[in-house]
This record gives C-alpha cells, structure tokens and sequence, in this order.
C-alpha cells in the first residue's frame, strides 16, 4: 500500500539500509518515497531525477550492474468475462486502480533494479512516475545495457526515453502497432476459444434434481 | 606399353575399358571412404553407432541409398545463379578428382596410364577443383557461397605450394617423378644393406610425409581446414545452394579426392602397392590389395585429425603455410640434397 | 611448442579411446529404454473415478482438456433410499498437441481419475489427431506404474 | 591433463592475434589502398551457429565485422503477459521453457519469490533437493555448452560428448522429477515429491562420469591448441562495459569480476553451507569463459556430492494452503543460474495468480553487447564469441 511506513513490519537488511542511506545523502529531495521489499528497499525518484538516480547508483553506491529496467501499467485489466458467469479462467485482480510499494502518482511507472558485483548483497529496487506524456529519461549514457531494456519498455509500454539512441522495435515486427504488455491490450489467446472449463455437467432433460452438486461424492 | 590385363586387345578397347574403370572406381573408393569412415569411424569416435538397419548388415547400404535419393532429388538452382557456371561447377571438381587416379599404379602393370612426370602431373590437376569450387561459389549468387568460394580458392592455392614442395625430397630420393618408378626404388631399396622392408621412402621423409598430410588435408578441405564448408559459418559455403545430383558430384569429388590423396601418400612414402618380397605375377593380384590397405591407413589417419580438431581461422591458416609449412618443406629439400650428394 | 603437440596429441587419443569403448546408442525400434516410473509420458484415465468435477480443465493452464458429462439417475444403494443421481462421463479428451505436460491436472483430481504413465509411443502423422479421448486414456491404465518406493530420509506420507 | 597444464590465465599465447589490432578497427578505414565495397550478411534466423532463432545482420568489409545488429524475438512467446492470466502454479509450467537447458533452475528464484511473499520456508530436506537438482540442472547445460564451444568452432566430436554426457544427468533429473526437460517440481512451499529410492547412489556414480568427461573436454577441447588459437584474445568483454550491460554469471566471471550470487547475492537455498569456490579468470574472452564454465562444472560436481551426504532427513512440503493465494506485496528474488542473473519481480495484489510479473532472464542482457562485442571481428570470430556467451534463444525472448 502506498503509504505504509516500514513499522514492525518488513525490515531492511543491513546492505539495503546502507544503500537507502547513500541515495538519502545523494539524492535529498528528488526521492519521493521509499519502502520496503522483502528486505530490499525500493526508492521512488522524481522522474526528472531519473538519470541522476543511476548516476549516483553507478558512481557513489557500487551498483556498476544493470538489471533491468521495466515498466508497469497499474491499471486493472478489464474483465475477460462478465461477472457471475462463472469463468475463473484468470486470476481475479481488484477492480480499483492500487499502486505497489512506494507508491505511483499514475497509471505508469517504470522502474529498474541496479545491483553490485562488488559489494555483497548490495542492490536497490528504483522506481519513477511517468506521466501522461510517456516520456522517461533514458539510462543509456550511464548504463550501456539499458539501451534493449529501453527498446522493450518503449515496445511493450510505449514509454519514450529521451536520449536513447534508436527506439525500435525490439521483439515485435516493425509494423506492429499496441503496446501489449499494457493491461489494456487484449490476450488474443485467451479469446479466440472458449473456456473449456466453463462447460458444467447438465442434468438429464426431465431428470431433476438440479440442485445437487455434481462433484461432491458420497 | 602393356596391355591392362595382360590381353591383347586393340588401343581404342583398352582406353575404353581404361575410361570406364577409372569412371567406376571414383565412386566406388568415394562410397567405401564415406561408409567406413564417415558413418563407421566417426560414429564409434563420437560413441554412437552410425546407421545400423539399411542393408542389414552395419548399414552398409546407407551411403548407396542416399546417392539413389539424390540423383532422384528435384534439380533445383536458384533463380539468380549464372546457370551455365552454375551446373558446371560440380562436374570440373569431379573431373580433377578423376584425373588424379589416372596415374595411380595399383600393381606392377596395373595403372591407366604411367606418365614420367606423375607426381607433377597428380599434384597438378589436384589443384584443377580449385577452379570447380571458385565457379560454385561465384555462379551461385549466395554471400555464403561466395565467401566460401573465395576461401576455398585462397586456402587451395596456398597450400599447393606445401603440398608440392613436401613430395620434392621424395622424387630428390628416388630420382624420378615417374609414380611407378618411386614405388621400384622404395620396393628394391635397401635399408643398411638390408632388404627385409624394401624403402619405404617415410623412413626419411617423415617430415615431408607430415607436411603432404597437413597440406592435403587443407587441400580436401576438412577440419581442420575446412573453412571454406565451415558448417557452422558459411552453413556449407560454396556448396550451400547444391542439391539432388550436383550436391552428389561434391560429395563424390570430396571423397575421391580424398582417397586419391591418401593413395597418393601411400605410394610416395609409403612404397604404394609394393611388397618388397613379391615380385610377378603374384605382385599383380596382391598390389591392389596392398595399396587399398596403405591407403585405408593413410585415410584412418586423414579421418581421425578430421573428426578430432577444430577448424583454423582463414588468417591464421595462411600463416601457418606461410610461416610454417613452406619455410619447413624447403629445409627438409635442402636437407635431402644434401644428404643425397652426402651419401 | 612442446604442449601445442601434447595438446593435438590429448585430443587424438580421446576420440580414439572413445572409438574402442562400447557406443552409449540404444538402437530405438529394436530395443528400447525403460522410461524412469515418474516419467511424464501421457495422462491415464480412470473413467470410474471421475465425478465430472471439471477441476482438471479449470486448472489446465492450456485449456486442453474437454469434459462433457450429464446426470443420471441411478437406483439407491440401500433398500428403500432415495435415488441417487450421478455425473456420467460422456467425453474426456486431452488434446497432446496443446498439452504442455505439467501434470497440474493429475494434482488437481480430487478422485485418483488421473495418472501419469511413462508411455511415450503415441506420436500421430497429423496434428489433429493428437486429440485422444476418454477411451484411449483409458487404455494407457494398463501402463500406469506402482509408485516405486523413496530415497532414505523421505517422511512418507500416509494417504495414497 | 590437468588445469595447470593449460596456459597461464591473463598471459596471452602466441598467437598471431593482436585484439588492439582490430578492436576498434570500425571506427578507422579498413582497407586504404583498395576501398573495397561493404556487403551486407544476414545471419540467421536459420542458421546452424544461433542456437535457434537469433538474426544477426552484418556488414563485411571482406570478413571483417564492420557493424552488426542483433535481431531478436522470433521467439517472443510474451511470457510476461502470458503470467498475468495464470494462477501461481500454472505460471511454474510456463516459467520452465525460459531457458530450457536448465528449467529446474528457473523455477526456484519465482517460487522463491511467491514464498517469500507468502511467509513460508520450504523444509530443509526441500531446499536440499532443490539445491542438489538446480547444480544437477547446472551440470547439463554446461556439459552441452562444453560440447556445443566445440562443435562452434568446427570440432564435430565434443558436440556428440556433451550430449552424451548431458544425459546422465538429464536421466537423473527425469527420474526425480518426471520429465527432462521441464520438471515443474517446485511448488510453493516445498516439492512434489521425494527423491525415488537408489537416486544418491546414481547420483554419485554419475558424478564421478561427470568429472570424466570434463577431463575429457579439457583434453578434446581446452588444451587444443587449434581451440585456444581460435578462442583467446576474441571476444574480450572488459570487467566495467560487462557489468553496465548486464552481462553476469559464467560470462562475467570470466571477466574476472568475483561475483556470484549463490554466495553474494541475498542468500538463497543452502549454498552456504557447502565448501565451494567460485571460479574467475582475468582475461575476459571466449577461452576464459569456456573454462571459466568448465570449472565451475567441477565444482557443481563436487557441491552436488558434498549435499548428498549432507541430505537431512523430514518432510519435503511445508504447511500451505490448499488454494494459493500470494498476499499483496512486491518481491524481487533473483539467482545465479547457469546462463546468469535470473531474476523475477513480482507484484502481487492478492490474487490467485500475479499483477506483474518482470522476467530478468540471463541471456537478453549476455545478447545485448554483441553489437559493440562483434565490430572489427572476423566471422568465424562471430561464431565463437555467440558460442562462447552460450545464451538461449528462450532466455532471451521469453
């Protein structure tokens, strides 16, 4: 929940601690919240503190390593049936937009995971708000390997990272258009067929006893 | 010059019969280097079995029933190809492959046609499949081929020089370059006065025979020469747009060739088809037989180093017949002349 | 120069080493290897067991399971009991194209209906026929092995 | 022959290879007397050096890499969408044909991820077992990677050893799990099942075969010196650039960089309680990754013994309810697999099955420095440095 506060609940360990305290002293007032992921700590930078982030993640923590770097749409995906009509082929999310930890001003947010190979156990979890206009700064001039993650955050989110060299399509054939991994766009898979599932036991026609539970046995 | 087999028999007969040996046992030595090699050894090498049903026995069957499949495989030939070259290519590799075998004794009498410069003559119309393999690569209208085709043209001229200069001591030795006259001189030479063995020509030329093997196993493109077929690169290089009967010509051409070298070897170093204590009629029927052993050993050697290593860089293949092979095979004539005016 | 030639040589006397050992192939048709008994090869039916739950073709992750059944009514068990009304099974199909072989299906069954079989010799020539119904899973029961007994240490559990 | 038989690690052979000679040769004009037109080579998508389905499209000057552009996703399967329709064990099933060398090893760090969010440990003996089969699956991938090097560089033989070898293992993990390729054993809280009766002790006798054979590969391949001409000084990923990319395990140990995460990464499974070594080696190019790999065989080898005689005894599943419900949270648990860093972050809002889940597969981040990896080289260098980062087309399409 946003605005949980890490009390008596999950704590950090030592070298999370460490690494919230560094980006603390570094970053001051661009970090808009922090929290706590089973024992990592997540860091929420304004976005336009985004590429400073990993500057001093690079320069003054060790975190020399790229993860990865990804976006999330917290929109709740729309329904592939109807309420009550008894297809629980997909899990059943809550209905009203929540955001993760840390928080999120909106629909999107991307965020990256920057490890590092010299210190022990010594990573942080960042995350920015993208607004509405989808733009992001890009990590490229600090992290060489964000440049696929930026191209796959681009394709599958449509987020546009300024300063990233060439955004193209990465996975997906250059005339593709939709971004699918965002909660909007449609599994075709799961709606080209019906649900298997669905099909319940019918009783005889004029045999009665519709009431009894077909599975239950004696 | 004497009659094939000992008939009588009008020149234009024998140069029939000649012709159609020759046509005959390309293939046939291709099919047995394939079966007992490439099916057989490289399969227990890589402790599998190799094919085991076709044929009944051990698949001897196999290598046959896929050269019926490929002559009954649609002719395919892509649409950008120069067509002529393109259908040419195959059949000019083959055609240096048959050339070679001409002058191969396999007996006292048993040879198509004995030239007094044989070695020049084999080791010189070897390089001809240099030309088949160039036309491939080029008429195939294929980058891979083409690459291909001109590291195989590279590769091939770089390593005729090694290939020659390791077969100069031994025509230093024997003072001939009359094949059947270097298997005379290794069958009634003596070693220290002693007969037992004849001379074998290996005994001296160990050097040149290493560099002959290195040196042809470049010519035949195999591993660890074979950067012109480089499956894993060029897929199959020049070859890659072959397939059906024209993919057959290569196969054949690879394999003929590949026996012709080794049996080139056998008679060069290891004395061909003679046996020192043999002499007549009975030379004739046991020579054949006596080179087909020389030349399986040979080939069992050609084999193993194919299937064991992997494959040079083209750069640094060049270097080693230029740094190495060729400085190396012009010490070892030097040696030989000096030990031939010495002794 | 001395372990380049040791190094060429090493290698030679590996695959010729390797030439005069027994080759591992099994020669298939003619004879075969045993499949481990967990092994994964195709899902048995037990057409008693199932109740017609549908819990298998909720759980597939594949949808690749199509249950039809309908309710019959069957005599009491007991002299002067009410009639009992029981699911009957009219089609299980699995279809092996789309199964992804996770056995999630063999967890869920509530009835024992389900099993694995290490049965692997049911490749079809064409894709749809890889649709098999109730009556050839049936079928593979037979090949459905006992659980083979556990490693020392297991805590065995006491149902099954 | 023995490690120390091969060449110093760092000294360089002689070998007629300057790498400063054509690292950066893109940048400068490669052939001035005679300028020579570029050709454009399309590698791939079928081709027998990709492993699958990786293009490569290069432009040649001669052979000569001047640029190339990787290519990938034909093999986009959309995993990451495909998760978010799935309940928690059905995503297992899916998660194993990531990478599908090693699937045992992929499922750990996203059922370690659903535990931790649900607060369970698995038992000992559990996490025993999984440790024992995420090194057995380890094994298999580096066998076949000792044999594919191999194959890559033309050597048809090794290629027929490391399948060989690979099935050893491969017949142990099925008769644990039920299948060869995709176990799907894990579950939240513990495993499926136990260990079948007679595993320890084939487990031991196929690991000592294991250690044979990598004597084997060391003598077929590694100490060929046709192999080390063709493999050192190609390729070189500088420790910085590497770890910027992403590039991480066997790949960036050779590299030099003394980073593993079974021992520095947040502890998972019980590598800390075993005796073991991670392996290094300075110089960075494809020999040190082939024997950086080789090594770290042995050592799975010999981790793999030392836990059979430490497998403790108990139940293999914890307490779990029967229907998986992960609480709300968000959790990122990543582990060293045999291609890499595998990581999984997963959002959870409470659900059967997960909100979000990010797959940080190994290979995608090894991939993504071929194009600054590949410029000045020669093809048959192309070949090598893809065989000698080893990824998996599903690894790194997901």
């Amino acid at each position: 929940m946003p605005d949980e506060t890490p009390e008596g609940g999950p704590t950090l360990t030592e070298e999370s601690a460490g690494v919230l305290a560094a980006l603390q002293a570094e970053l001051g007032d661009a970090i808009v919240e922090h929290a706590i992921a089973a024992g990592d700590v997540v860091v929420r930078v304004k976005p336009d503190a985004w590429r400073r982030t990993a500057q001093v993640c690079k320069d003054k923590l060790g975190c020399d390593y790229l993860s990865f770097i990804a976006g999330i749409d917290w929109m709740p995906a729309p329904l592939l049936a109807d309420e009550g009509s008894g297809d629980t082929s997909a899990p059943v999310q809550p209905r009203e937009q929540t955001y993760g930890v840390a928080g999120s001003a909106g629909r999107y947010q991307a965020f990256a995971v920057v490890e590092s190979t010299r210190r022990k156990a010594t990573r942080a979890i960042l995350k920015t708000d993208v607004a509405d206009d989808l733009r992001v700064e890009s990590w490229v001039s600090v992290y060489a390997g964000a440049d696929w993650h930026e191209r796959e955050a681009w394709e599958m989110y449509g987020f546009v990272f300024d300063g990233h060299p060439s955004l193209r399509h990465l996975y997906l054939p250059a005339e593709f258009e939709g971004h699918p991994l965002r909660k909007d766009f449609p599994l075709l898979a799961r709606e080209v067929k019906p649900w298997p599932g669905l099909v319940d036991v019918e009783p005889m026609p004029g045999g009665g006893d519709d009431e009894e539970a077909p599975a239950v046995p004696e | 010059m004497n009659p094939v087999l000992a008939l009588d028999i009008g020149w234009g007969t024998t140069l029939a019969i000649k012709a159609v040996i020759v046509l005959a046992i390309v293939p046939l030595t291709a099919l047995i280097l394939g079966y007992v090699f490439l099916l057989k050894m490289m399969s227990h090498m890589q402790s599998r079995l190799g094919p085991m049903d076709p044929g009944g026995f051990h698949g001897w069957y196999q290598l046959l029933g896929d050269g019926i499949k490929f002559l009954q495989k649609e002719d395919i030939m892509p649409a950008e190809a120069d067509r002529r070259v393109f259908a040419l290519a195959p059949a000019v590799v083959v055609l240096s492959t048959f050339l070679v075998f001409v002058v191969i004794p396999a007996g006292p009498r048993l040879v198509v046609q004995p030239l007094d410069v044989g070695v020049f003559y084999a080791l010189a119309v070897s390089s001809l499949s240099v030309i088949g393999v160039l036309m491939a690569g080029w008429a195939s209208s294929n980058k891979y081929a083409l690459l291909g085709g001109l590291r195989a043209a590279a590769q091939l001229i770089a390593y005729e020089l090694p290939l020659v200069l390791a077969v100069v001591g031994v025509v230093v030795q024997a003072g001939t370059m009359n094949l059947e006259g270097i298997v005379h001189f290794q069958q009634t030479g003596e070693l220290f006065g002693w007969s037992g063995i004849g001379f074998p020509l290996i005994l001296t030329q160990f050097i040149g025979f290493a560099l002959f093997m290195v040196a042809a196993q470049a010519e035949l493109t195999q591993p660890p020469f074979d950067m012109p077929v480089a499956e894993s690169e060029l897929v199959a290089g020049y070859m890659v747009e072959y397939t059906g009967f024209r993919f057959l010509f290569f196969f054949i051409g690879e394999f003929g060739t590949a026996f012709a070298f080794a049996a080139l070897a056998a008679t060069l170093f290891l004395g061909g088809w003679a046996t020192p204590w043999v002499h007549g009629t009975a030379a004739d029927w046991l020579g054949p037989l006596v080179l087909f052993t020389k030349v399986m050993l040979v080939a069992f050697l050609m084999f193993w180093a194919r299937f064991t290593y992997p494959r040079f860089r083209e750069d640094q293949l060049q270097a080693i017949a230029w740094k190495w092979l060729i400085p190396i095979a012009l010490f070892n004539i030097m040696l030989t002349g000096v030990l031939k005016v010495a002794f | 120069m001395k372990r380049e030639i040791k190094g060429m040589l090493t290698g030679l006397g590996v695959t010729f080493r390797t030439m005069t050992h027994r080759a591992v192939t099994v020669q298939y048709p003619h004879e075969r290897e045993e499949p481990p008994t967990r092994a994964r090869g195709v899902i048995a039916l037990k057409e008693e067991n199932c109740t017609v739950c549908m819990l298998c073709a909720r759980s597939c992750p594949d949808w690749c399971i199509y249950i039809e059944g309908h309710k019959e009514q069957r005599p009491p068990r007991r002299e002067g009991g009410k009639p009992r009304s029981v699911s009957v099974l009219d089609r299980f199909d699995i279809d092996y194209a789309l199964c992804m072989y996770c056995g999630i299906c063999v967890e869920v069954c509530p009835f024992d209906a389900l099993f694995w079989s290490p049965e692997f010799e049911y490749s079809e020539s064409r894709i749809a026929e890889l649709l098999h119904d109730k009556d050839k899973l049936g079928e593979w029961m037979e090949t459905v092995p006992e659980p083979e007994p556990l490693e020392q240490g297991a805590v065995v559990k006491g149902k099954k | 022959m023995t490690t120390t038989d091969l060449p110093e690690p760092g000294k360089l052979p002689d070998v007629d290879v300057d790498p400063s000679a054509f690292r950066h040769l893109a940048d400068a004009q490669v052939n001035v007397e005679l300028d020579t037109g570029d050709m454009v080579l399309n590698i791939g998508p079928q081709h027998p050096a990709t492993h699958g389905t990786l293009r490569l499209v290069v432009r040649l000057d001669g052979e000569r890499v001047i640029a190339a552009d990787p290519i990938i996703g034909y093999m986009h399967r959309g995993y990451e969408k495909l998760t978010e329709f799935r309940t928690y064990p059905q995503i297992t099933t899916l998660i194993n044909r990531i990478d599908w060398l090693s699937s045992f090893a992929n499922e750990v760090p996203f059922i370690s991820a659903a535990e931790s969010l649900m607060s369970i440990e698995a038992p000992p003996r559990a996490q025993y077992i999984r440790t024992i089969l995420t090194e057995l699956s380890r094994i298999a991938t580096f066998l076949l990677f000792l044999g594919e090097m191999g194959l890559q560089v033309g050597a048809i033989t090794p290629a027929f050893y490391g399948f060989r070898d690979r099935e050893y293992v491969l017949n142990l993990i099925e008769a644990v799990t039920g299948g060869r390729f995709h176990p799907n054993f894990n579950r939240i809280g513990g495993l499926k099942d136990d260990l079948p009766w007679g595993f320890i002790a084939d487990c031991r006798g196929t690991m000592q075969k294991v250690l044979a054979s990598c004597d084997e590969f060391e003598d077929l391949v590694a100490g060929n010196p046709i192999f080390q001409a063709r493999t050192r000084s190609i390729g070189i990923i500088p420790a910085e650039l590497g770890a910027a990319y992403g590039v991480s395990g066997s790949n960036l140990r050779a590299s030099g960089v003394d980073w593993d995460l079974r021992r520095d990464g947040v502890p998972y499974l019980v590598y800390n309680d075993l005796d073991w070594k991670v392996w290094t080696h300075p110089d960075g190019d494809s020999f040190a990754r082939y024997w950086v790999r080789l090594q770290e065989t042995r050592e799975s080898a010999r981790m793999v013994l030392q836990m059979l005689d430490m497998l403790p005894a108990g139940p293999i599943m914890a307490k779990v309810p029967r229907i998986i419900k992960v609480p709300e949270g968000e959790v990122f648990v990543n582990t060293e697999n045999p291609l890499g860093e595998m990581g999984y972050y997963v959002i959870s809002k409470g659900a059967t099955g997960p909100f979000r889940v990010k797959i940080r597969s190994a290979s995608f981040s090894n991939v993504s420095i071929l194009p600054w990896l590949l410029r000045g080289v020669y093809i048959p260098d192309i070949i090598t440095i893809l065989a000698g980062l080893y990824f998996i087309l599903g690894d790194i399409d997901r």
